[in-house]
């Protein structure tokens, strides 16, 4: 991290974005519960209530199916909604208009309509919040044809890609995540924007790519320092989109180190990172020199107690463990 | 709205037309043309026809899956829905939407709808955005009495009250949601009754009576427009057909069925017509009008082409 | 039910327990022993302990997020409560659950739920099974005002009117979801109002009252118990607190909170029980019995072990 | 197929298993939508109103997630509802209740409780449904921890795994299929149960791998049939059951033939075939003579028209030209 420029928290750089587009257009508008002057369970509206009013910023009843399907009909006649589920675990509540409004509506009635409509929402565990408050449930919408996902991890992604979200004329979900907001990055100045489609290389390296999103990419940076002094020089793989998955900077990091460890929050079957193992074993096959491996979360509810969560969740000891294991290999 | 004998003829050629439409699409189906599941809207005509006609052009309309009505109502063309239920390029969709997926903007339609109660969210998100936007048009959402059990219901008419949102919802209770009677069903009398829990306005009116839709819901709109808040109108009406293609429809007995046959819109209309002075040959000119449009929108649509393989893979994203 | 000075005592003093058992839980927030999230239910104990007297032992619970109250009123031991939350092996779901998913079926408590309005077709379908069984226990679902904007509420609480289910509907309307005021979520002036769409029958009472909550839930209980259907009791309380740990409450005025802490309904039974009889030196001694309780609770809550690795990982199947 | 032996319908299969297991056992009870006189959508249900009435036969309004969430209570207090959601388009409406409730009862409430819930619903396309009644959608319930889910090809299986699942203590999710409800095989006389967590060997072979379910399953073993006058000797294993998946016979499978290719008819990302791609990859790298293939259904909404949808599901022609990849690589 170089010192001098101005760090801002993850929650700024969401707070940021939504209001430099709340600014720049008027057709964009927030949606949801206590978003106001509460700002949000996590504090990331904080101030725009004050800003922009009770038109710009709409507090809903909880009723997620139905504001999630409120904003898909305001999306269809040209308003640009933001969407917050307040946790991610409610988005199953919301899943129907999701997967067969927001993703179809564009393709089955025949490009007549557009559905740009942002939904963002905080995934992860944020440390004894329990089974219905801290699932990474990217698994549930990888798949759904027609949305867009993005999982920043970083100030700088959230900002440039929510901001570019916002912008874009189809349904983008944005996984934020409870333990990236407090944490600090640098923000370009000024205005930019970022693509949706596109994994990020945040630390290259020579002997084995790791690939995660969300709150596991600061996990995986922290881990390829830790593996430095063994001699091992891990290359790091951000996808950052979920979906469309930007298989070519995939393969051509596959390609150049021939071993794969994926890492996620998200339980470990069906997931973003079994879609990821499957595209490399069908492009990459003859690169390998190792099995691919995933270190995820188990395969249960995540339970309350701060202890018990921690056999569930990813820990830095199940990486490193994979790490030598394919080094081993 | 005044109803005079060349408009109510107008209207009853409209309904002609949907009710033929339908006849044809039966038709289809038993000569092995016509693939899929979709539902007829056969009885239930007069609502579709009156609410529209009560409504402006550029006010916007949200449907279920029982939307043929709904659609040619609007002055969409009827070969080109047809092209849609035939899976034709010609069709409003490219045939990707079909009947239950049906959409056109130039129309203000704003598409038929396959989840029961999936479009009411959609429809009030359309008011929404027409009071954000400071246009006088509303949104009219249609739905059956089943829909009406949905979460969505409840959830949507609560948000269209608190919000004064210009919305008119017009619950088709038909009596049944597929097999299931509207008693067993929901646990008030009316589907109007539950829009106290919301505290919305409701009136409610014959379904199969043109010229009561056509006041009843000439009356809802202006309150709608003018006051800026949700109506709910329920139209009793009753479809003559099964849910959908092979419905022995053994969840009712023949004689309700002949009773309700004979309330038909289709024949109270014929009747008003004639004590507004319209000669019977007038009434079968139109007849004709509207099985000659038919004939030739099912012709235009079945020669129409199919899209191709590209098409059906790409075009997911705007 | 008869309100004598013991009783009435002893009410108290569970409602006191309930009182000290989330102002400990504070302090442990405090000074870092506890973790995760939990939403206190300062200023609304009169209600569970309420209702729930007016139960039978084997009614079935269901609660929602806020039911520290609903678990004490039951009679579950507020060291395994504690050790619950504070994820020890001996908590009632050993350290699984927490706060806002603890259950214990030996109490015929079927759980607390994080999902607001989640429990409401949970407890709908208790009472389904009770009636399939032709026992005589109901069910109870507590649950707050703004859970009754899901549409959970509408669907089961219109399959309950339709089939007779015997379950008790208690929303506690603590005049705000969150920070959202019920006045700008529910678009009707109670929710009690909304079970007209149902076709449920509904009191409402003052919550912060430990006899008016006693008297009503008894009332209620008996018809649910004796005509086998569906009841709504709406009972109009207050959370002193915030909604969860690092509330600032910013949503509402001081003064009103101060004026709901003068109603206080641990400050109203006090004055009921002088009124009765009660001498100050009685109600002193229950506070400390409550007290020394909790001291306790925590005591041997805090000292209870940790599950282990297998334990988290596993179990998932039955 | 034997000649001789008597043949059932998928659809009566279906019926066969929830008649018998009505009569055993009073607490088992059917809810969903027209399922009484009309018999479903599909006639599945037909004749059984009549023989067991309105207690057993539970009409509902509507309410699809309510009415999960009910028999979610009702199992707690041990009944035994078989629910039917009518398409399984349409069980995204009721994913809470499956994802947060019946899925984590178990393991949240410390196994006080059981949920022996079973949900039974026709996923897949049946010809011109169009976009909302013609998704297979077993990507979104694999990897929901707690449930188990099967997708039995047979009449043969559904019945024995349908039985077994109202049997079992767990949530269990049984995905029939519109296309199979029409198709015929032998029943086995007698009550008979098969597990639910064993995948099929259908057809053994040497030369390559086919992994599928559900309606696909008999497609991959017609190609087989096809493609062995050109030598091509395919073993057909159908995953039967999705979660949890029988990795001892993928793996033996894959060990045997060197080549995989899977098969499914679920849109192609995030889903179970990824799933088996990314274990096979983990697991038996060593004995992949070519890279893992999969055969699914495009990344998009299901259009309507007859025509068009036969270039988004998967067709034998796709299959076909995977196989000759495989053959050839
Ligand atoms: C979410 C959902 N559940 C069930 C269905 C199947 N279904 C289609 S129409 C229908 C009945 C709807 O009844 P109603 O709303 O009264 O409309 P009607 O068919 O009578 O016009 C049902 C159950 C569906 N399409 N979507
Ligand atoms: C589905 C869902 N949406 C949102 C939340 C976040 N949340 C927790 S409690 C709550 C407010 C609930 O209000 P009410 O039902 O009135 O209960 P109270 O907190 O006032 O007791 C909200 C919005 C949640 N837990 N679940
Ligand atoms: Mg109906
Ligand atoms: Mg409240």
């Amino acid at each position: 991290m170089p010192e001098g420029k101005t760090q801002y928290f993850y929650s700024q750089a969401v707070a940021q974005a939504l209001d430099e587009e709340l600014a720049r257009d008027e057709n964009v508008f927030l949606l949801g519960e206590d978003i106001g002057l509460y700002g949000g369970a996590f504090g990331v509206t904080r101030g725009l209530f004050e800003k922009y009013g009770s038109k710009r910023m709409v507090e809903t009843p909880i009723s997620e199916n139905s504001f999630t399907g409120l904003a898909v009909g305001a999306a269809m006649l040209g308003l640009r909604p933001v969407v917050e589920i307040m946790f991610m675990d409610f988005i199953a509540l919301a899943l129907d208009q999701l997967l067969n409004s927001a993703g179809k509506l564009h393709y089955m009635y025949d490009g007549q309509v557009k559905v740009p409509l942002v939904l963002r929402t905080p995934g992860g565990a944020k440390g004894g919040y329990g089974p219905s408050h801290s699932q990474m449930l990217s698994n549930l919408l990888v798949g759904i044809p027609g949305l867009k996902i993005i999982a920043p991890s970083t100030p700088r992604q959230v900002k440039g890609m929510l901001k570019a979200a916002i912008r874009d004329d189809n349904p983008v979900i944005v996984i934020e995540n409870k333990r990236l907001y407090p944490l600090k990055g640098e923000i370009p100045e000024g205005e930019y924007l970022l693509p949706l489609d596109k994994a990020e290389l945040v630390s290259p390296g020579n002997d084995m790519t790791i690939i995660s999103y969300s709150a596991m990419t600061p996990v995986c940076l922290a881990i390829k320092e830790a593996v430095l002094g063994v001699g091992l020089d891990l290359e790091v793989l951000d996808l950052v989109s979920l979906q469309p998955l930007d298989q070519e900077s995939i393969f051509t990091s596959v390609r150049k180190t021939g071993r794969v460890l994926i890492v996620e929050e998200a339980c470990k079957t069906g997931g973003v990172g079994a879609e990821v193992a499957a595209l490399i074993a069908e492009h990459c096959l003859d690169a390998l020199e190792a099995p691919i491996m995933r270190v995820a979360a188990a395969d249960v509810p995540i339970p309350s107690s701060l202890e018990l969560e921690k056999y569930v969740l990813p820990q830095n000891d199940d990486i490193l463990h994979a790490i030598k294991t394919l080094r081993d290999y | 709205m005044q109803l005079d004998a060349e408009k109510l003829l107008s209207y009853y050629e409209r309904m002609q037309l949907i009710r033929l439409f339908e006849e044809k699409l039966a038709e289809l189906f038993t000569i092995g043309l016509l693939g899929g599941t979709s539902h007829f809207c056969i009885g239930q005509e007069a609502s579709a026809v009156g609410v529209l006609a009560a409504a402006r052009d550029t006010d916007w309309v949200v449907s279920n899956h029982r939307g043929h009505g709904h659609l040619l109502a609007r002055g969409l063309e009827p070969a080109r829905v047809m092209a849609e239920l035939l899976g034709r390029s010609t069709g409003y969709c490219g045939g990707r939407g079909g009947s239950q997926h049906m959409c056109s903007m130039e129309h203000h339609f704003l598409g038929t709808n396959g989840i029961t109660g999936g479009g009411i969210p959609i429809g009030t998100g359309a008011a929404f955005a027409l009071k954000y936007k400071a246009e006088s048009d509303i949104a009219i959402v249609f739905f059956g009495d089943g829909a009406s059990n949905q979460g969505t219901f409840h959830e949507s008419l609560n948000m269209a009250s608190l919000w004064g949102l210009p919305v008119l919802y017009v619950c088709e209770n038909n009596r049944y949601g597929m097999s299931m009677p509207v008693e067993r069903a929901c646990a008030t009398a009316s589907i109007a009754a539950r829009a106290v829990a919301y505290n919305i306005d409701t009136a409610e009116a014959d379904g199969s009576s043109l010229p009561a839709v056509l006041k009843a819901s000439a009356e809802a709109i202006r309150l709608v427009r003018s006051a800026q808040k949700p109506f709910l109108l329920e139209l009793h009406c009753y479809r003559h057909c099964g849910h959908s293609k092979n419905d022995p429809r053994v969840y009712r007995s023949r004689d309700e069925e002949s009773q309700m046959l004979a309330q038909d819109c289709l024949k109270q209309c014929e009747a008003l017509l004639l004590e507004h002075g319209v000669s019977s040959e007038m009434i079968a000119l139109s007849q004709e009008r509207a099985k000659q449009a038919i004939e030739q929108a099912a012709q235009t649509a079945l020669a129409a082409p199919y899209a191709d393989c590209n098409y059906a893979r790409g075009g997911v994203y705007a």
